[in-house]
């Protein structure tokens, strides 16, 4: 399908380069990152001295979407503190994600 | 001991650590630590590397032998007993080993500003003893979770070499070991162009980032019963038996009483900079809870506060009676 | 009903650790959180001077999101420059957030 | 349409201003801007030397969303490394928005 | 008077206001904005206490005691005429009544740095004087809002002991007290060890600082209008009235020229940094366009530029005539 | 030339670049590099503006003419160069001469400490040649690509005044200009108020900043075989030419032979904070991987680390031979 979806992920700050490398991999045509401070199972996550996280955005295909999730299930989730979500968006070309 | 209690540091630490507990807004932007840790690194390094550029080959290979024999073995005995007596899994134990195995620049910056307020003489070269005691214990630690682990199914573990790698091009050792050789190749013009800025308002920033460990080490604190009584006993009698050692191996080959005080500080002391970074990535299993708050809050300020005094007690001890 | 909800609020970031404080009593698992400037009727918040934003985000219940929002309304809205808005989110692992 | 949409763009840092000056002038009541680094078809943006990105988040009407989304097009998509999207949500207060 | 005028840190004000005007892209990043103000507070409280621990309690109890009686009455008549004369509603006259009786570090430092240059002697103890000051007014104007203020309601109000407990506990009052105290035990050696971070670039830091208080000022002149005649008035009298005031009593108690110019410089001084944070919460029906615009927009230029030679002057007549 | 390469600054440059080859999770937050931009800038500004305040115009003047004129000229030369032996598009090749146009402060720094370390006395006002350089060449750049394009259909482009209303209101030449001026209005008081932190620890400053200039150009080598060997050339032929230029006009005019190399290092050198800014609006479709890797990647390491030492022999030929 070309619905396109936005994917978020939100994960341990030093995470971030490989999450960032394995998703365009996967099939990401790029991706947006920012730091986030956030409060989950793993408790809270708000300095540098435990860790902060980052949350990466990336609009993709519907199938990147699920090859992406089922790559983050397998290698992270169990081990990291980690969460991901994703929702359908209307973008204005295509072309430019796929 | 009230001069060291009374240093503009450690009141800026407990400063810190009342902050915290009455709930003060007051926290310092991330990248104000991030900068902070930068500069010490750096001056740490570059002060470092001018006075190893002042000693000779011969002053110098004793002293890191055995700094390196105590930062790889430490590291093993702490494993052991935090299996045997301390009853945590593999992931913990091997992380609470990297953390005593590897070193404190913060402490040591602190023990050497202790020396200096009591006019006693150390050697120049200790930074470099610093820079060599911080990565090796990391490894090993990681190393022991990984030979105690029976595979680790469907999970991808990096690999050490990997790890090894990151380590040593990670921030802490980079601009240690790299400020270590700049300030050494870069003579005394050099010394003298970064010096203003590099080590005459050195104690200052000290204070600033001691008041930042405290507001930390002060939420840390409410987690202390989660490590019981334990890592409580653990984080403060090990520190004294490794200064011990250091101290005594110190003055075994030769080093002046405040050389092998400071080589006992280091010993004793835990990291809280590299190693909990590394241990976040390798050893994921392995709960902050335990390393971060035995290292920060119990090691850290008693090795400040308390830790400094009595080991110089103990080292005028060995080199008066010997 | 077990629908996820992706909340998020911007508000005045003297307000964070309240908000996160009440939406977990409030049957949020977790929280992320960041700075954000913005306008809106209470004008420019952009700088530290006056204040600034933070953007709340919680990956909530249908009926916790409501309950939420109830809340929000009576004690911040009329007071604080602050707006929230939710929309419907798939997750991974539905039970994290429940 | 009074449906409101959360419409997010993401720019290069240099063109924040112009851009909150114009959709503001294109109906937004307000907006919320946030700094992030990013990778895309203009390559990674993710320091000071060769600019970062700046996300500016607005809920508006349909109507303003496409307006404000022909204008980018025109004037910056071309040009500049940029994307937009957009999608439903749900508001508080449906009156603070329009 | 050029040399208050002509000194880097109001040009640096004066730049910044121009920056803002031309719509310069210039901006602080938010953590050196937090940094510097870390970094101020900490410097005055410090060396405020060191001071303050060559003092005696015989010098210090009357200035302490006409500085908390200063900042008690002045939000009470502020109040008073914000109501009567202003027209402003109840949570616009608190606010201001309490920025007003609040003081401004920043003014102060401008303050010793302005007797520094004309090598006028002062009371070093005057920092604690500032660390009284700074938070009794604030609570005392959250207070008459509650007091005017017919039941609001539906609103959960915060009740006035979390205030003051927040307040005390705030970045601001923490960093200043808590940096005194550090100050005054520390001693010369601990002074000597951190006076290169927090003495000798202080006036550099305050520059910067100035720079960025002009540029929020530039952007607040245009709210001005806003205000009108009367806050810009008020703005500026009422300063020099509270100056006289303080400038009197420190004569009646016998401080030192230099002293009772400081302290009528901190009457007269209105609070931008803990003042707006703590009205921002307990009073957010305030407009901040009221109170920042007149404490950071007409009161703060006005005096360090024209009112610290006015007040200088009345000084002199003062001490001259008497 | 062991002297140029062996300074911390350039040591740690090297180390930045080391850094990132090796992929160190080293990074400069956003807010330090800002921090420390800002700092540069003032700190130049300020204390060319005192050194200024004790020239004369007769003293001034020739630099000026021969400063501007050099910095409005080398942009048509490079120009044309680019389009007809570089092959480059027009929005490259304006973008090209846009950055060697103008003048890199930060390798003007590393000219000054590597005069001082040689004890070379050269001209105070020199900061004012850097403050009018680093302007006018970029509205030629810009200009060259309006003029040299047939009109973009659609595209509304930003009016040139309007361009130059921003560059001059731009931080860069905002905070230069401006704290020259103020270094000229505050006198020797003012001097003596802001120099501890301005000019104590400068050289300090600008070793931090030449590690995270290292960082980025370390990953722009890899962008080297985009540009090809033509770019590779050009950022080291064409800087050599140009202090060649800059050195023997400022003989001419009677400079002292340090004023004539700082000359040439300014016609050297090439902009990489304020001309990438105002490429990136005002030429978007120029490739920053040409303009940012030449400038940053090529030229700048080349002029502080080869560069100084050789335009100090050409400048020595010069004026022994004349
Ligand atoms: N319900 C939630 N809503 C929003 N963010 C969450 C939620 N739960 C967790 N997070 C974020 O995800 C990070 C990791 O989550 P966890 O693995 O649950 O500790 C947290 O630090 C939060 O930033
Ligand atoms: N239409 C909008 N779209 C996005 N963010 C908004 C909008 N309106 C307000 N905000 C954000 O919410 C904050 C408070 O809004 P307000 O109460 O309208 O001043 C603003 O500072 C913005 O960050
Ligand atoms: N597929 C994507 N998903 C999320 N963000 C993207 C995506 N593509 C581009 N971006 C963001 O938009 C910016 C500009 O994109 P581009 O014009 O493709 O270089 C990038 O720097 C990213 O921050
Ligand atoms: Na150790
Ligand atoms: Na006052
Ligand atoms: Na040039």
């Amino acid at each position: 399908m070309n619905n396109l979806h936005l994917l978020t992920i939100i994960a341990e700050d030093a995470l971030a380069s490989s999450i960032e490398r394995e998703i365009v991999g996967m099939g990401a045509k790029g991706y947006t990152a920012s730091s986030v401070s956030g409060k989950g199972l793993h408790g809270v996550r708000d300095n540098q001295w435990e860790g902060e996280n980052v949350k990466i955005e990336t609009i993709v295909s519907e199938d990147s979407c699920k090859r992406i999730l089922g790559h983050l299930q397998v290698k992270y989730f169990d081990r990291y503190a980690m969460i991901a979500f994703y929702h359908p968006v209307h973008v204005v070309r295509t072309t430019h994600f796929l | 001991m009230l001069t060291s209690i009374l240093s503009p540091m450690v009141l800026a630490f407990l400063l810190g650590i009342i902050a915290s507990r009455v709930k003060s807004d007051l926290k310092f932007p991330d990248s104000l630590y991030q900068s902070l840790t930068i500069y010490l690194l750096i001056a740490i390094g570059i002060k470092g590397g001018h006075k190893l550029s002042l000693a000779t080959f011969a002053e110098v290979w004793q002293p890191s032998l055995v700094a390196i024999g105590l930062c790889c073995t430490i590291p093993l005995w702490t494993y052991w007993l935090m299996r045997k007596v301390g009853k945590f899994d593999v992931p913990n134990a091997a992380a609470l080993a990297a953390h005593y195995g590897s070193v404190s620049a913060v402490t040591f910056s602190a023990a050497l500003a202790f020396h200096e307020s009591l006019h006693i003489p150390y050697e120049g070269f200790m930074p470099s003893m610093l820079a060599m005691m911080e990565i090796p214990a990391i490894l090993i630690g990681i190393s022991l979770a990984r030979i105690n682990t029976s595979s680790m199914e469907g999970v991808t573990q990096v690999p050490l070499k990997e790890v090894a790698r990151e380590l040593l091009a990670g921030k802490s050792s980079l601009l240690l070991i790299g400020f270590l050789v700049i300030g050494f190749l870069a003579g005394d013009t050099g010394w003298d162009q970064v010096s203003p800025l590099f080590d005459t308002p050195f104690k200052g920033v000290l204070t600033l980032f001691l008041l930042e460990a405290g507001l930390v080490a002060g939420r840390k604190l409410s987690d202390l019963r989660k490590g019981g009584a334990f890592l409580f006993g653990f984080g403060i009698l090990f520190p004294i038996l490794h200064a011990c050692i250091g101290i005594a191996l110190g003055h075994f080959i030769g080093l002046s009483m405040g050389g092998a005080t400071i080589l006992g500080v280091l010993a004793s002391s835990a990291s809280y900079i590299a190693a909990p970074a590394a241990c976040r990535v390798a050893l994921p299993e392995a709960n902050p809870s335990y390393y971060l708050t035995s290292a920060l809050a119990i090691t850290f300020p008693f090795n400040i506060m308390l830790g400094l005094p009595l080991y110089h007690e103990i080292a005028k001890m060995i080199y008066q009676i010997n």
